[in-house]
């Protein structure tokens, strides 16, 4: 039984996926039944009990306006993830939109869409971010679409890679050949044969986009003052970090510890997919 | 029916893009009905390439290609979707021709679904299984992805999707270099059988004399993407004029 | 070769146009009026009154009412010859600040850097070599942590063990080596994780090659095999991320660089933006486009340097 | 055929583990090559002629098992440990490896790589080295000497990297060369070359060749004795008159009468793949001659001084 469990869920291909799902499913539950449990308001003062330590009632302890910091964190969890989730769905969406125009037609639409991702690439992100909140004005959504409106070129630039190697391999002059319209080749051959990478490389930016988008809130470009965002608590607590460290360092935690279970999935199924890890008898 | 008319292609290489090499030279040919051609030459000599351009996988740099007096630069999406559907090509690696990612059930029905030949599933699956039987290949097939088939079964395939079609022209780039002996046998015997049954016009590609000789009735020797001598098999194998080819035919006769 | 490279200069070239192009429509986009913020800036105090005819005047001075693209053509006219403008807050010639800023950022960017290259390739190499050992697998869970890590939460708990508890290093300012110990290992941990995973498996892809089966049938050993056929196969992909990390110095450690009162571009550029210094912003955005357009170049050449394919290009047989 | 053979292998079989099952790719395989000989592994592909040609060399993926013993002239060397075997590799036994494409090191001169084998084990000089190899490329009729050596692999033709392939295997004078599948595809004329050029490489170095190949003509220009392999088994073992001109095994039979200058007469079927493998002669299924006794038994081959021309099936 033993050698089955192991093998089944720690082989050697399996086993970073199957501890990303474990820490997964943990932050799930806080950040999905979390606030049903400790439902006290997260922007709620109380002035009484200002900067308590961590202690069996307050896990975290509580900040400088006395609000209960695990609460905080777990509320503001669905903020960062679904931000970053966010992100990530509209960022790979138009990225593989172009990733793979660019690759299939070629020529000079492909010269064109790649100088202006290397645009996007080259351009700080910060300055991005600070011109559309600047302008819509500061709130997730804007956050979401000043994130996704650098993270699409870092997409677009992979995905094209992928769809490129498609269009050399043999296969595809082959599909033309039969008669496949351009439509049905890029679904039925090229979407499918790239899909495998594009789910790794899009898990494996859900962490670096929660980071990103907890900088953007620290520098204050994000969210704003009341609202439990990591970013903003880890700024927050940045004046009392010599009598109360407790305020930084507990969303920093929890923003760390999502990035890695997300990164951990995403090498996981990289790991999974990848062809050279599966045992093979070459018998010639 | 398919013409070539000084049909050449040329690519840009070297430092500054100046050097320019010409895989086909000025090669003018053209097929009738239930012909039988062999273009034969080494590897590189650019015959592969007039398989596909022919194909319209590449583009000419200079002279066009007729089909029935038609143009194929030219045609409507209707005449290309005919056009495609009348000429057809069989590769030489036949386990990377299929994707990867589609089984062979879809795979192998894929033709019959882009040219709607059949006009319901049922008569699909009826189409489909009469040419599984004819071509000796098992139903379980169906649940296979390419890499997990030998060569010659995959070349079976490839020549059956093909044959649903009805092509009145086949062409057959080096079909069998990459598979074993006897496998090679199976498969050419095979394609000698299907032509004759349904009288389609063949144009083979190859660089083993033998084989050629077994398919084909006319042949056309290349070299360097020239067409140096063009003639019926016996007068190439025992009247070579041109020195290129006696030297071809007699490096084989050693 | 030649043509390989000077397509990638004008690409490269088209690009830094684009790149300041596309700020200056994103920074005229932002909120504020140029006047307003010249006139608080230098002439009178923060929370003096302003008077219209003042905006006007300063209007007409820095002619900020024509339309966009003539603007964009006069500051680019002016940047070819080396003008960038001048600041509005410090009122300092753009380029000259920048050049004072850049020996900065990069010290602190390359030695991060060459610390986080210098112990992720042989680490990347020894686990391509040992595939699924207790090596692999450790090194693998401790890259995907220092990837998960918010540089600006690491730089606050660095500062808060080392400097508030240990009292060992100083938080800001600059003078010692000490002072650059703390910005350094941030910016490295954030460095570590992709060239660690790109050795990784850029190396175990050689690995598998059939000339490395050729080269163990030479009668080489293990060891001589990966030195002198697989290390020289690993080099290009490694190169490229070095590249993508070297070209995301000048603008990726604008967080690093505020937090520890560092004075790069990437602080100059976090001011700029809070006095809404507009010149100022422009010429950093356009530096560290520059900064990453150079790293691509110099990868293109060294890669075509190392991979004949690229730099002879067809065979002559 | 004179005193103690150069290789013999006594019950060779290999393995390999795949997921918690093992493929057996090769079975008990017994042969003796005597010095200045060369004998041809005749097979398809899928018949395990080349594990056996990696399975001497040790260049088998960490996955296989290798049984029985190996002896190199009388010492067993499957008993060496991989240290005591290393001084062994690419000195004494050498190996010509088949996909001549992705063989060499993209990234570094054809003629450096061939010297390296002459500087490990000849003699650690520079121009000695380079003199070494540009002679092999000129015994192997390679053009543009000697600037050629400085040439990448993606510069030559798939017919040159071949023949690189078998200078470099060749030129620290061993004792023993394995080459997989010299001819695989090249075009008609490229064969002939490099099948003339081997020949003459081995009547000058009198080198002991195993030679592994799917092609008739290669076995019939260079080969002394012939093994006809079929799914992981020698079928027909003996000289090469006796097996391409009286044939005793059916397959052999096939495989003759398939070749395209006697007329294309296929074997009907396929070759059986190493997962599901028949019972008893692994021809059966596609043997004309097969009867109750091939199904249910499994034909010996036993090679005795007395009887040199074996084959195994019943009706031989």
């Amino acid at each position: 039984m033993k050698k089955g469990i192991k093998s089944r869920f720690f082989s050697r291909r399996r086993s970073l996926f199957t501890i990303g799902i474990i820490c997964s499913v943990i932050i799930a539950f806080f950040t999905i039944i979390g606030p049903f449990i400790w439902n006290a308001d997260p922007t709620a003062t109380d002035y009484a009990n200002q900067c308590l330590p961590p202690s069996g009632e307050h896990w975290f302890g509580t900040d400088n306006n006395g609000r209960d910091v695990f609460t905080r964190v777990i509320s503001g969890a669905h903020l960062s993830i679904g931000v970053a989730l966010a992100v990530v769905g509209i960022g790979a969406a138009i990225g593989i939109t172009v990733g793979i125009v660019a690759g299939f037609a070629g020529g000079a639409v492909d010269t064109i869409l790649m100088r202006i991702v290397e645009i996007m690439l080259s351009f700080p992100g910060i300055i991005f971010a600070l011109a559309v909140l600047g302008t819509l004005g500061n709130g997730t959504e804007h956050q979401i679409i000043a994130l996704a409106a650098v993270r699409w070129a870092h997409y677009a630039r992979l995905v094209r890679i992928e769809t490129i190697s498609v269009m050399n391999s043999e296969y595809l002059p082959a599909s033309r050949a039969i008669g496949n319209s351009k439509l049905r080749i890029v679904f039925r051959y090229i979407l499918p044969n790239i899909i495998g990478r594009v789910i790794v490389i899009a898990t494996l930016s859900i962490g670096p986009v929660i980071l990103a988008g907890a900088s953007l809130s620290y520098l204050g470009l994000g969210a704003q003052i009341p609202s439990p965002e990591w970013g903003l608590m880890i700024n927050g607590g940045k004046e009392y970090i010599r009598q109360a460290p407790w305020i930084t360092v507990a969303p920093g935690i929890a923003a760390v510890f999502t990035a890695f279970s997300f990164n951990l999935l995403g090498e996981g199924i990289g790991d999974l997919i990848d062809p050279r890890l599966k045992e093979k008898a070459e018998v010639d | 029916m398919l013409e070539f008319k000084n049909v050449t292609k040329q690519y840009r290489s070297g430092m500054f893009g100046t050097h320019l090499t010409k895989a086909v030279d000025d090669v003018s040919f053209c097929v009738g009905e239930n012909e039988r051609l062999g273009l034969l030459g080494e590897s590189g000599c650019g015959k592969s390439t007039i398989a596909q351009l022919a194909m319209k996988l590449l583009k000419p740099s200079k002279g066009s290609i007729e089909y029935n007096g038609k143009n194929i630069k030219h045609m409507s999406r209707s005449e290309m979707k005919n056009y495609r559907k009348n000429v057809q090509i069989i590769f030489q690696n036949p386990q990377q021709v299929f994707n990867p990612r589609m089984k062979f059930r879809e795979t192998i029905s894929e033709p019959v679904r882009i040219y709607n030949l059949a006009s319901s599933p049922e008569e699909e699956k009826k189409i489909i299984s009469e040419h599984m039987e004819m071509f000796g290949l098992p139903e379980e097939l169906f649940d296979r992805y390419p890499q997990e088939i030998s060569g010659g079964q995959a070349q079976r395939i490839a020549i059956m999707r093909i044959l649903m079609l009805k092509p009145e022209i086949i062409i057959a780039d080096e079909p069998t270099t990459m598979l074993d002996v006897s496998v090679q046998a199976q498969i050419l015997e095979l394609l000698k059988e299907v032509m004759d049954k349904n009288n389609i016009t063949l144009i083979f590609v190859s660089h083993d004399l033998d084989v050629v000789r077994a398919m084909c009735k006319r042949i056309m020797v290349i070299k360097d993407g020239q067409v140096v001598e063009q003639g019926s098999v016996d007068d190439i194998f025992d009247r070579p004029e041109n020195e290129y080819t006696r030297m071809l035919v007699d490096s084989l006769k050693e | 070769m030649a043509q390989f490279i000077i397509k990638r200069i004008i690409y490269g070239i088209i690009v830094i146009i684009g790149v300041s192009f596309l700020s200056f429509i994103v920074l005229s986009l932002a909120p504020g009026d140029d006047a307003v913020t010249i006139l608080t800036h230098t002439f009178i105090g923060f929370d003096d009154q302003i008077y219209q005819q003042d905006v006007n005047t300063v209007t007409n001075l820095y002619s900020l009412d024509r339309p966009l693209v003539m603007q964009y053509g006069s500051w680019l006219g002016n940047a070819i010859k080396g003008d960038w403008g001048v600041s509005y807050v410090h009122n300092l010639p753009v380029w000259q600040m920048i050049l004072g800023k850049i020996p900065y950022t990069l010290t602190l960017g390359i030695t991060a850097f060459g610390i986080a290259f210098v112990i992720s390739v042989p680490i990347g190499l020894y686990v391509a070599t040992h595939r699924n050992g207790v090596v692999d697998h450790v090194s693998r869970i401790i890259t995907i942590f220092f990837g998960s890590i918010p540089s600006f939460w690491l730089a606050l708990v660095l500062i808060l063990i080392f400097s508030v508890k240990l009292h060992w290093l100083p938080i800001t300012g600059m003078g010692s080596v000490r002072h650059v110990i703390l910005p350094c290992v941030t910016l490295m941990v954030g460095m570590i994780p992709s060239t660690l995973r790109i050795t990784r498996s850029s190396m175990s892809e050689v690995m598998g090659q059939d000339y490395m089966v050729t080269a163990k049938s030479k009668g080489l050993t293990e060891r001589q095999s990966v030195y002198r056929h697989a290390l020289v196969n690993t080099l290009p992909p490694v190169i490229t991320m070095a590249g993508l990390e070297v070209g995301h110095i000048l603008g990726g450690s604008v967080i690093v660089e505020t937090i520890f009162v560092w004075p790069g571009i990437g602080k100059l550029l976090y001011d700029s933006i809070i006095s809404k210094d507009y010149p100022m912003m422009q010429g950093c955005i356009v530096t560290i486009a520059i900064g990453y357009i150079v790293s691509m170049l110099v990868v293109d050449i060294v890669t075509a340097a190392i991979d004949p394919r690229i730099r002879l290009g067809g065979g002559r047989n | 055929m004179s005193g103690e053979p150069v290789i013999k292998t006594e019950d060779l079989s290999v393995e390999f583990q795949v997921g918690n099952g093992s493929v057996k790719a090769l079975h008990d395989i017994n042969v003796s090559i005597y010095d200045g000989e060369v004998l041809c592994l005749l097979g398809e592909s899928g018949s395990g002629k080349s594990v056996f040609g990696n399975s001497i060399l040790r260049l088998h993926p960490d996955n296989a098992l290798v049984k029985g013993k190996i002896f190199f002239n009388g010492q067993e060397i499957t008993a060496l440990s991989d240290k005591e075997f290393l001084p062994l590799r690419g000195a004494q036994l050498a190996w010509v490896p088949q996909s001549a494409a992705s063989s060499l090191n993209p990234l570094k001169s054809i003629g450096k790589q061939v010297d390296e084998v002459y500087r490990l084990h000849v003699e650690n000089d520079k121009k000695k080295a380079r003199e070494n190899t540009i002679d092999l490329f000129r015994l192997l009729g390679l053009p543009r000497l000697p600037e050629l050596a400085d040439d990448y692999p993606h510069e030559l033709s798939g017919g040159m990297k071949q023949r690189v392939l078998v200078a470099m295997g060749t030129s620290a004078f061993p004792k023993f060369i394995v080459v997989d599948e010299p001819t695989k595809g090249l075009d008609a004329v490229r064969k002939r070359e490099v099948i003339k050029r081997i020949g003459h490489m081995q009547k000058t170095h009198k080198s002991t060749m195993l030679l592994i190949t799917h092609d008739v003509a290669v076995a019939e220009s260079l080969a002394n004795d012939i093994g006809v392999m079929y799914a992981g088994e020698i079928v027909e073992y003996g000289s090469k008159d006796e097996v391409l001109n009286s044939p005793k095994h059916p397959y052999t039979r096939g495989l003759i009468n398939a070749l395209p200058q006697n007329g294309f007469h296929a074997i009907k079927g396929f070759s059986p793949s190493a997962s599901d493998m028949p019972t008893g002669c692994k021809f059966n299924p596609r043997c004309p001659e097969c009867t109750q006794e091939c199904i249910d038994g499994h034909p010996k081959l036993i090679i005795s001084e007395s009887e040199k021309h074996v084959a195994r099936c019943y009706h031989a």
